[in-house]
């Protein structure tokens, strides 16, 4: 019993809240939320990541 | 350096974007609107799911409880008869999996635990009848092989094996060409026959060495 | 997609889905499955594991034989099971309906062990190969077993359960090998591991 | 020094809290909340990863040594293996794990670590209820179940750890104070959610009160595989989509590809668990199903896949100069060869010949380590320093770590692949005996693949013992700094 109705609920549900989000734009302008993770402290474009012994501001180091 | 890290696809700003920003009510394609999904891309979601069902159709064997092989409902019909496998082959692959483990894979044994089958007078016997009695009910008690005396006990096979896997294990030990056996082959219908004969042995237990030397190595035609 | 609750029901729908594909339809369809007689011995089969076996069961889960030891039979001609002789038929759900756990294992380092108990039946073999897989099967990377065994001084006359070891095996004058209580019960564990009973669904 | 968070009773009932958006909190802000609880799982799973590998070079050279340690019986083969496997597996991938999803989670709802208190009470659990299920396993207590050896007297502990963390999350979730939920996000509330169901449902189904028959063996691979893909997977997929455009200061190349690769993982991977049970005694459409899934995972791991070499396309160079990013595009290379890899594994023409082999394992450390492990090193150097605001001390051991674990575990994988599919092709053919000393048997001709294995064991070893001490030194440091109440050192990397 609890089977056959999953069966039945599970895919309506799915349906329905794909219908949801499309009806509220959640699939909008998607990438915005690409640069969400980027703000002022550390903005696109910037390497965050270096080899400790690296000077501050090099360009390339040993490898 | 090579130019601008990538060259990010146009996006139409005109067009297609600001109509579907205008009117929520119409009904919009998930990021159709913004970046046309590239069609090769849709197309290859869709060849794996044509696949995925027509996969998983096939091979269920309609989903039942009890059908263990998925080719069931397909197969072409036809039985297709079990290619005859040459004894010796079907010998030496039985020997090595079930004999090996006492007999050791070169046949030598384990002095004083497991005897020799090389050079055996019992394996080299002119008639296969002593050592399919061994194969079926095994041996118990004291036996000399070569001369050398073991005490132990051989384990039956009468429900491991069949009368054609003896036959064939039987025919690759008497005829091994590397330890040089020249004895005759053995056929399953002699050990179907033995096998009939002594079916209420295994009540009594296994073999002794002096009942196997008192019966004849060729088993009389009844 | 920035709004939660719908990435939760997502989250949900498809774990949910694969629940009940993968866990309570196999429940529902061969969960409650019966012994049934077999016509030939007239007996129910699976037969319910004798208890030094259920022991010895124990001991075989505790050291982790599953590891290197399947218990499980594929079909013929899908891979050699049956021909290397490891079963006489592939093995179906029916097998393991009193396993608990059910040990089918994932690695075959050593051979399957759905049969063992019908193509090797002998107590001494399986103790010799357990105190030292040397003995029996040399070049084997089975580790020995030794801890299930007792070295213990011999009385004048070596006691009925002493292991018999070729020479180079056994321990030194005035000592013998015992199994303990474990081993034995463990190779009562093997003996009964048998999957030969005609079952119909496992032509 | 974490932020006034609202009591629980707040926080659960979002009506109060208030519609005004609170300032977003500064970066330096978060990380200094996570100081505390992150250092704790990040030590404890260095703890974990140095007794995980020691059990695991026992273990493979027990593989082809039998005699080594052969007399210690809480050392025997059977029982290392599980020790190794719930060491590593529970002990370092899962606390690693967690410490990098509660940052991520901190940094993406840009808030402050809040009730740091249910989070280290959960990884004082954690290890806790895991040292116990390790000795237990060793003293023989193990349920012989895979991948759930942990006795049952040890399990609750754990399933308490990971609810709380479950708990911890959806409330750090509630109260993000970004409206952005970034791809990461989806994927660590996937693996907060899907973790605790699997764990208790697989716990409840075979440990407590077993079902019966095979359907243990359905619900043991159903969370087996599930562990790997619903817990490590979805975690190191979001470490890779926040950690490559952050270090590279590039966003994502196409985010809406990311929407079809999350859906279809997570609706694939669910199913596949039943791929380790081909040819196995199941009726076939369960086995035909999940087949069909691994072979659908395709979709999400070329999405995937090409979504990060597209966002890396044009910055290979900088791979010279950031060690997180090498371990970034190490690991994310990886998943995508071992999904593939994988998915040949599950078709029924290939498991014939690889099931029961050592190419299952390979691809099993391909998976595991190869892909994940690597990330969270990455993760790991990369959050470190910022939660600690001390430097790492050498690039020289950072080095070292990448270069011996990047080489040991390729050194691990292909061997073992070769030389598991020779030893299954050798299984499948019955002329081939399957021990027999003076012939090619199975067994005798696995053993030199087996001893390639314990070399590339002790290669990874090198990485390991260099990462221990440039996390014990950075450590050091931090104790020393913080002794020394000064400006912090540095401010965040220019």
């Amino acid at each position: 019993m609890l089977f056959v109705s999953s069966v039945i609920v599970l895919p309506v549900a799915a349906l329905w809240a794909l219908r949801w989000a499309v009806r509220h734009g959640e699939f909008k302008n998607l990438d915005k939320t690409a640069l969400s993770i980027f703000d002022d402290e550390e903005p696109v474009g910037r390497m965050t990541d270096r080899f400790p012994d690296a000077p501050r501001n090099s360009k390339p180091s040993r490898s | 350096m090579n130019s601008d890290p990538h060259a990010k696809p146009p996006t139409p700003t005109g067009g297609v974007a600001d109509l579907a920003t205008a009117d929520p009510r119409e009904h919009i394609e998930p990021g159709e609107a913004q970046r046309p999904m590239t069609m090769s891309y849709v197309l290859f979601l869709c060849a794996f799911f044509a696949w995925g069902g027509y996969y998983t159709q096939r091979y269920s064997a309609d989903y039942g409880a009890l059908s263990y092989d998925e080719n069931a409902g397909i197969g072409s019909g036809k039985v297709v008869a079990a290619k005859p496998v040459d004894p010796y082959v079907l010998g030496k692959r039985l020997f090595e999996n079930v004999c090996a483990k006492c007999h050791q894979p070169d046949g030598l044994g384990l002095p004083g635990q497991y005897p020799p089958l090389v050079g055996s007078e019992w394996a080299q016997a002119a008639g296969p009848a002593r050592m399919i009695r061994i194969a079926l009910d095994g041996l118990q008690g004291p036996v000399t092989v070569k001369g050398l005396a073991f005490n132990n006990n051989m384990t039956p096979h009468r429900d491991a094996l069949n009368d054609q896997q003896i036959a064939a294990i039987l025919t690759y030990v008497r005829t091994q060409k590397e330890w040089g056996h020249k004895a005759s082959p053995v056929a399953p219908e002699e050990v179907a026959a033995i096998r009939a004969k002594t079916k209420d042995r295994a009540a009594l237990g296994s073999w002794t060495a002096a009942e196997l030397l008192a019966l004849p190595e060729h088993e009389p035609k009844p | 997609m920035n709004y939660g609750p719908i990435i939760f029901l997502g989250i949900f729908l498809t774990i949910a889905s694969s629940w009940l594909g993968l866990v309570l339809a196999p429940q529902i369809q061969f969960g409650r499955q019966q012994e049934i007689k077999i016509e030939e011995t007239g007996e129910v089969y699976p037969p319910v594991r004798p208890g030094l076996a259920q022991q010895g069961m124990e001991i075989y889960k505790a050291n982790g034989c599953i590891y290197c030891h399947t218990q499980q039979v594929r079909t013929e001609g899908y891979g050699a099971d049956i021909a290397r002789n490891w079963g006489q038929r592939r093995t179906v759900t029916r097998d393991y309906l009193h396993d608990k756990p059910v040990m089918l294992g994932t690695m075959r380092t050593g051979p399957d062990l759905t049969n063992i108990g019908v193509r090797q039946t002998s107590v001494l073999w399986h103790l010799q190969h357990l105190y030292d897989p040397q003995i029996t099967s040399k070049g084997s990377i089975m580790p020995p077993f030794r801890f299930l065994f007792e070295k213990r001084k011999a009385g004048d006359k070596p006691s009925p359960d002493a292991l018999a070891l070729p020479k180079e095996f056994a321990p030194e004058a005035g000592f013998e090998i015992v199994p303990k209580q474990e081993a034995k019960v463990l190779v009562q564990y093997l003996l009964s591991l048998k999957a030969n009973a005609p079952l119909p669904e496992a032509k | 020094m974490s932020a006034t968070s609202p009591s629980i009773l707040r926080a659960l009932s979002p009506a109060d809290s208030g519609d005004e958006v609170q300032q977003r909190a500064l970066l330096a802000e978060i990380d200094a909340s996570c100081r505390g609880t992150l250092m704790l799982f990040f030590g404890a799973s260095v703890v974990w990863l140095l007794i995980g590998t020691a059990f695991a070079l026992i273990t493979s050279w027990k593989m082809h040594s039998p005699n080594f340690l052969a007399d210690i019986s809480w050392l025997a083969f059977g029982r290392v293996r599980p020790a190794h496997l719930n060491a590593v597996v529970l002990g370092f991938a899962s606390e690693a794990a967690i410490g990098v999803t509660l940052w991520l989670m901190c940094r993406l709802g840009r808030v402050p670590l809040m009730h740091a208190w249910m989070v280290n009470i959960a990884g004082v659990f954690w290890n806790v209820g895991l040292a116990i299920g390790i000795g237990g396993i060793l003293a023989g207590d193990s349920t012989g179940i895979e991948w759930l050896e942990i006795p049952g007297y040890a399990s609750p502990l754990l399933f308490v750890t990971y609810a709380l963390i479950a708990i911890w999350g959806i409330i750090a979730f509630r109260f993000r104070r970004e409206k952005h939920l970034y791809v990461s996000q989806w994927y660590l509330l996937g693996a907060l959610f899907w973790f605790p169901w699997l764990y208790s449902a697989a716990q409840i189904l075979l440990i407590m009160e077993p079902v019966r028959g095979v359907v243990q063996a359905a619900v043991n691979w159903w969370f087996g595989h599930n562990v790997l893909g619903l817990w490590f997977t979805p975690i190191g997929i979001a470490a890779i989509y926040y950690f490559i455009p952050k270090v590279l200061g590039v966003p994502v190349y196409k985010y809406s590809l990311s929407v079809i690769g999350f859906w279809s993982l997570a609706l694939f991977y669910n199913w596949n668990g039943m791929h380790h049970l081909v040819g196995g005694p199941l009726p076939a459409w369960l086995i035909t199903v999940s087949i069909v899934a691994s072979v659908m995972m395709t979709i999400p791991v070329i999405t995937v896949g090409l979504n990060h070499h597209f966002t890396m396309w044009g910055h290979f160079h900088k791979l010279k100069d950031s060690p997180v990013l090498r371990f970034m595009v190490f690991g994310g290379m990886s998943y995508t060869v071992t999904s593939l890899h994988g998915i040949l594994l599950a078709l029924r023409s290939v498991s014939e010949v690889t099931h029961f082999t050592h190419s299952t394992i390979a691809h099993a450390h391909q998976g595991l380590y190869a892909f994940f492990v690597m990330v969270m090193f990455g993760a790991i150097y990369y959050i470190v320093p910022r939660i600690v605001q001390v430097e790492w001390p050498s690039a020289r051991l950072i080095r070292i770590h990448f270069w011996a674990t990047a080489i040991g575990i390729m050194l691990y994988i292909v061997p073992l692949t070769i030389g598991g599919t020779l030893q299954g092709f050798a299984m499948i053919n019955p002329d081939v005996p399957f021990l027999d000393l003076n012939k090619y048997s199975v067994v005798t001709m696995t053993v030199p693949y087996l001893k390639m294995r314990s070399f590339s064991g002790f290669v990874i070893l090198v990485g390991h013992l260099a990462f221990a001490t440039s996390f014990v030194w950075i450590v050091a440091r931090w104790i020393k700094a913080a002794r020394r109440p000064q400006p912090a050192q540095i401010a965040s990397h220019a």
